[in-house]
């Protein structure tokens, strides 16, 4: 193949065909003064891609609250790092992998989970944990089954060999997900402070090391992919699918830590090939550093033959890092990987001039000024318009569910795939591998403890897309106060968050307003929570043919637990153990679990106090660290009756519950409010600490889950129970 | 006693088993990288958990050609400990020191959970649990499934060498619910489930010590 | 009873893992005459159709279970 | 270079798992005409020998480690 001239790619304007704009291709000519090549327009247009450059989504990423005194490293590196004290850190991210899971839904999943999972690694971490937050259609056709079974089986194919547990997530189904479904997937790492690396690569002379899997011809153009809407389904795939190796990832993983914690002062930088591979990894630890980087793509390892610098450059092959190695100790580094079998090669070196110079076959093939892929890519500000449906929600009047059988009504809502039970799916993940998981899923927030210390840490993944659609901002909001609300729960004080904002296109106003507002409520959260956002990810033009997904700000946030003594489940825990409310119930049915159930639809206002709910949260963190609380569950979809089901599930254990308020309000939604078990030695001190939280009943050792509202009452066998939440999904999956 | 920790590439339960031996039960414990050619100065050997070469072409099938593997065999022949659990076991299996072989699950899924099992307290690895005590573990595999030849099994069960079987329900299919065996002279057992994950109260369970105990018991002097 | 074999093979631009792994194994064990190794599925299927209509059944099949059309090419070969 | 083939399937005692799947979900999709599935694992190896001895090596690799003689038996087929 002969490859067009520049002036060829001027006057064909192919351009456009890889998602740069005139605009922005004359941009390009300002900046070097003429045309560019063709290796050079590829080049730019996969920086200058949403998916590299965050060129849309920026200036509302900009309003983020990133720092506090518990932040060591904030957003612009492979993952945010927060200090836990002991001289130990953890750092963490959280990435979507939408598009490649819809092709090729195995092999999408699969390399979601090592995208991030090198993310964690690269800041010279080790890995710890990975959650999954994934998002469905209805379970209700093949395709969408397939689609689940195989993103499940690739998120567990990939963790599973690498021996990361996968320890918590979610799970969610709307028919808005069905031509686009969500894989979000977040790891996190422990780190020493002294251990702590940048993707930078500084000091003229020093080597450029490239390591891991040959350069394919896979997913070239996935980020420029990731970066337009999809069409009907002939357009799906459009490059070769990438295949994961979590074998070799392994390989990769343990050789980078070890050169990292043994061979410390010979690696400047280290950064892992994503988006744009070899291309975003050089330019983006050139730019940082201040210097320019020259690239001899003769010697780049090539699994095919034939292959141009275009396509070198923008493969997206998996398992593959990039490092910075101070001149000199490049044998030193090569004998580590080779340990490992893995192959290893100098392929450049650092310079002084800022150029970003690429040789194939004895030429220059490009140079460019390395900050112009870089820093210099373009920004947007995006119109924003508010969607017409947001005014219609407010003005709404309330929904009110009728209930004429309370039995039928729970059984019903138990089933729903959103509630149910999603022991098929984290049954699949190993959750126990490196022997620290104290709280696997099934809980609230997952609880890793930390070796050597008393401490844990808890994690969770959360967001009620229901509720971003029906307002934006409160919606986001509420995805902060829902996470924090699970980290609480198992005990911890809530350090940081990351992110995954999946949302559609931006270049439509009412796109762009959702996901503007969305973020401007997690901020205004976690201003309050004081949990800054350390890292994330941002995954626009969700749509299939025009039609955009729920709004979905996926929530990924740590806490710490200070002593293991303090974990708490949401299992009861003995008969006899006295349950209480804390947090208010009102007719909050807009959006939720019933709304959707009875009506077929979501809609009206929201309803919801941050003060109200972070008051109710500092007082169940002093009651579970004063040691006063047997059980702790946070209420979300199906509210308190699906929370009473979960406890006495969980822990085996029968109830006896008399709520003072209207059968529906068993499942309104109601932010805010923790399901609590307390032995009753300590019932006189947890009522003056919490003197609003209400008496419901208490565990009982009968085996029958028995719950009165007013006139109603479910009196059901706790076998009975178990059998709808524990079958539902294995149900409809058959 | 002084433990060897084989670490194959994709070994993942390695520290795992470092963790149990050493810091737990207080004994011994070293990494040994598959291509070490010598077991001098150990007394026991351990083979871990993972995916040794991805568990590509067949679950051990790989790692039974490391270099260490011939060092292995000689010590097993002279009567030293040797365990291996999960792909540990499916490694016992491939080299030929252990009968049998593991398939995928009949589930054709990853199964990941507490396990009950029933123990048989007859072997060197498990004299210290109660006769026919029930445990619970912590199980994490896709290729579980025990299968065997009739005269195998006759002389599995002979021979008393079936040291593990499921309780509440056979998790991957396999004959028998055969979970963990030894070999005929008693001093090798392989085992899917994960004592070394069961080694703490606040990690649900130290039901695995007793299975560590029984080795330094029975092996060490 | 007619007995058809199906050939499933990752296409030429896919990356092959395993196969990767076990050319490297092969290699140390010595042989290294050994250039490369793909691996793919192999299936035996028997049917009580015709020869005819067996390999349009199986076609069917394999077009729609057996191999993955994004990674995946097949062959399908009636033996008898 | 020579090509070789390897074909390894499961012995008919082994009930195959994942066979056994197939075959029921080819019968969901309504293929009756299909009593059995068997799936194997199918080798192609390139080699720098000679066709003779490329097949000699090939056989040695199937039977130490291709193929699991406990379970599995293996055919080799030179191709040139
Ligand atoms: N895809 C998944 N992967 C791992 N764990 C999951 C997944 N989906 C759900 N879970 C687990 O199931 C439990 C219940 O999840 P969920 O209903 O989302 O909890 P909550 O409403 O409290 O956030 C949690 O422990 C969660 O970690
Ligand atoms: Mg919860």
């Amino acid at each position: 193949m002969v490859e067009m001239t520049a002036e060829q790619v001027r006057d064909s304007k192919i351009y456009l065909d890889w998602g740069l704009s005139e605009a922005e291709y004359s941009k390009i000519n300002e900046i070097l003064g003429r045309l560019p090549n063709y290796t050079e327009t590829g080049m730019f247009a996969g920086m200058w891609s949403e998916h590299c450059c965050y060129k849309n989504s920026k200036p509302v990423l900009r309003r983020f609250p990133s720092k506090g005194e518990q932040v060591l490293m904030g957003p612009g590196e492979g993952a945010g790092i927060v200090n836990i004290g002991d001289g130990l850190a953890i750092a963490f991210k959280a990435e979507s992998h939408n598009h490649p899971s819809f092709v090729e839904p195995y092999e999408g999943a699969a390399t979601g989970s090592g995208g991030i999972i090198r993310d964690i690694f690269s800041m010279g971490a080790r890995p710890i944990a990975i959650l999954d937050s994934l998002r469905f259609g209805q379970i209700d056709n093949d395709e969408t089954k397939h689609l689940i079974e195989q993103i499940v089986a690739g998120v567990a194919g990939y963790g599973n060999c690498i021996g990361i547990p996968t320890v918590g997530g979610e799970t969610k189904f709307d028919e808005s997900y069905a031509q686009n479904p969500l894989v979000n997937v977040m790891c996190l790492g422990l780190i020493e402070h002294s251990q702590i690396q940048k993707g930078a690569a500084a000091g003229v002379g020093n080597s450029i090391l490239y390591v891991g899997a040959k350069t394919g011809r896979d997913g070239i153009n996935g980020a420029s992919f990731a970066s337009k809407e999809f069409g009907d389904g002939s357009e799906k795939q459009r490059s070769a699918v990438q295949v994961g190796d979590p074998f070799l990832e392994k390989l990769l993983m343990e050789a980078c830590l070890e050169l990292i914690h043994d061979h410390t002062d010979i690696v400047i930088g280290i950064q892992d090939m994503g988006a744009c591979g070899l291309l975003s990894s050089s330019a983006e630890m050139a730019s940082k550093a201040g210097f320019g980087v020259t690239l001899n793509l003769d010697l780049l390892p090539q699994r095919e033959s034939g292959m141009t610098p275009y396509e070198m450059m923008l493969s997206e092959s998996q398992e593959r890092m990039l490092l910075c190695i101070k001149k000199g100790a490049e044998a030193e580094a090569l004998a580590v990987f080779a340990k490992y079998d893995l192959e290893a090669v100098i392929m450049g070196e650092v310079t002084g001039d800022g150029q970003y110079t690429l040789t194939h076959a004895g030429a220059v093939v490009a140079n460019i000024p390395a900050d112009a892929l870089a820093e210099d890519a373009p920004v947007y500000y995006r119109e924003m318009q508010a969607p017409a449906r947001l005014a219609e929600f407010k003005a709404m009047q309330k929904f009110i569910p009728e209930i004429d059988d309370l039995t039928a009504t729970f059984k019903a809502i138990l089933a729903q795939p959103t509630i149910a039970s999603k022991r098929s799916i984290y049954e699949t993940y190993d959750s126990r591998v490196m022997t620290n998981t104290v709280v696997a899923p099934g809980s609230d927030a997952a609880v890793v403890r930390v070796r050597g210390t008393k401490k844990a840490i808890a994690m969770t993944t959360d967001v009620n897309s229901r509720f971003t659609y029906l307002d934006p901002k409160v919606g986001g909001q509420i995805a902060v106060a829902e996470a924090a609300r699970n980290i609480v729960a198992a005990g911890g004080q809530p350090l940081a968050i990351t992110d995954c904002l999946n949302f559609g296109n931006p270049e439509k106003p009412e796109q762009f307003y959702e996901f503007s507002e969305a973020c401007d409520g997690i901020s205004e959260a976690c201003v309050l929570f004081n949990t800054p956002v350390i890292s994330g990810n941002v995954s626009l033009y969700n749509e299939t043919s025009g039609q955009a997904i729920l709004p979905t700000p996926m929530v990924g946030m740590a806490g710490l637990i200070e002593d293991v003594a303090q974990i708490t489940t949401l299992a009861f825990k003995d008969a006899g153990d006295a349950i209480y409310l804390l947090g208010a119930t009102a007719d909050d049915f807009a959006g939720s679990e019933i709304q959707k159930m009875q009506t077929g639809t979501i809609n009206g206002a929201l309803n919801f106090d941050l003060q109200a709910e972070l008051a109710n949260q500092k007082t169940v963190l002093t009651a579970i660290k004063t040691g006063l609380i047997a059980s702790a569950h946070d209420l979300s979809e199906g509210g308190l009756a699906v929370a009473l089901a979960n406890s006495a599930l969980a822990g085996d254990l029968g109830i006896d519950v008399d709520f003072a308020g209207s059968p529906a309000q068993l499942f309104a939604e109601s932010q805010g409010r923790f399901l609590l078990s307390v032995k009753p030695e300590n019932v006189a001190a947890f009522e003056s600490l919490a003197p609003t939280a209400q008496y419901l009943g208490a565990v009982t050792a009968d085996n029958h889950f028995q719950l009165t509202a007013e006139d109603a009452a479910i009196d059901l066998p706790l076998a009975e129970v178990e059998a709808i939440f524990e079958g539902a999904i294995p149900c409809l999956m058959k | 006693m002084k433990f060897a920790i084989i670490q194959f590439p994709g070994s993942n339960c390695d520290t795992d088993l470092l963790w149990a031996i050493k810091d737990i039960m207080g004994a011994e414990g070293e990494f040994v990288w598959h291509t070490a050619d010598s077991l001098a100065g150990f007394d026991g050997v351990l083979i871990p958990g993972g995916f040794s070469y991805g568990d590509y072409l067949r679950c051990g099938a790989i790692a039974a050609f490391a270099n260490i593997m011939p060092e292995i065999k000689r010590f097993a022949a002279e009567g030293k400990p040797v365990f291996g659990t999960c792909n540990g076991f499916q490694i016992l299996i491939e080299a030929g020191l252990l009968p049998g072989s593991l398939i995928q699950n009949k589930s054709l899924k990853f199964v990941s959970k507490w396990q009950g099992l029933k123990v048989n307290n007859q072997s060197k690895f498990s004299s210290n649990y109660d006769s026919n005590e029930y445990i619970e573990l912590p199980i994490a595999h896709g290729d579980g499934q025990y299968i065997a030849d009739d005269a195998t099994l006759e002389q599995l069960v002979a021979n008393n060498q079936i040291v593990f079987t499921y309780e509440n329900g056979n998790p991957n299919g396999s004959t028998q619910a055969i979970a963990g065996i030894t070999n005929a002279t008693g001093n090798v057992l392989g085992m899917m489930p994960h004592p070394e994950r069961a080694m703490e109260g606040l990690l649900g369970s130290d039901k695995g010590k007793k299975m560590f105990q029984s080795i330094l018991d029975n092996f060490g002097e | 009873m007619t007995k058809v074999k199906v050939y499933v093979t990752y296409k030429e631009s896919i990356l092959d893992p395993q196969g990767q792994a076990v050319t490297a194994a092969v290699h140390k064990m010595g042989y290294n005459s050994v250039e490369d190794i793909r691996i793919g599925k192999y299936f035996e299927i028997t049917l009580t159709d015709s020869d005819a209509s067996a390999e349009q059944t199986v076609a069917e099949i394999a077009e729609k279970l057996l191999a993955n059309p994004n990674m995946e090419s097949y062959r399908v070969e009636v033996v008898g």
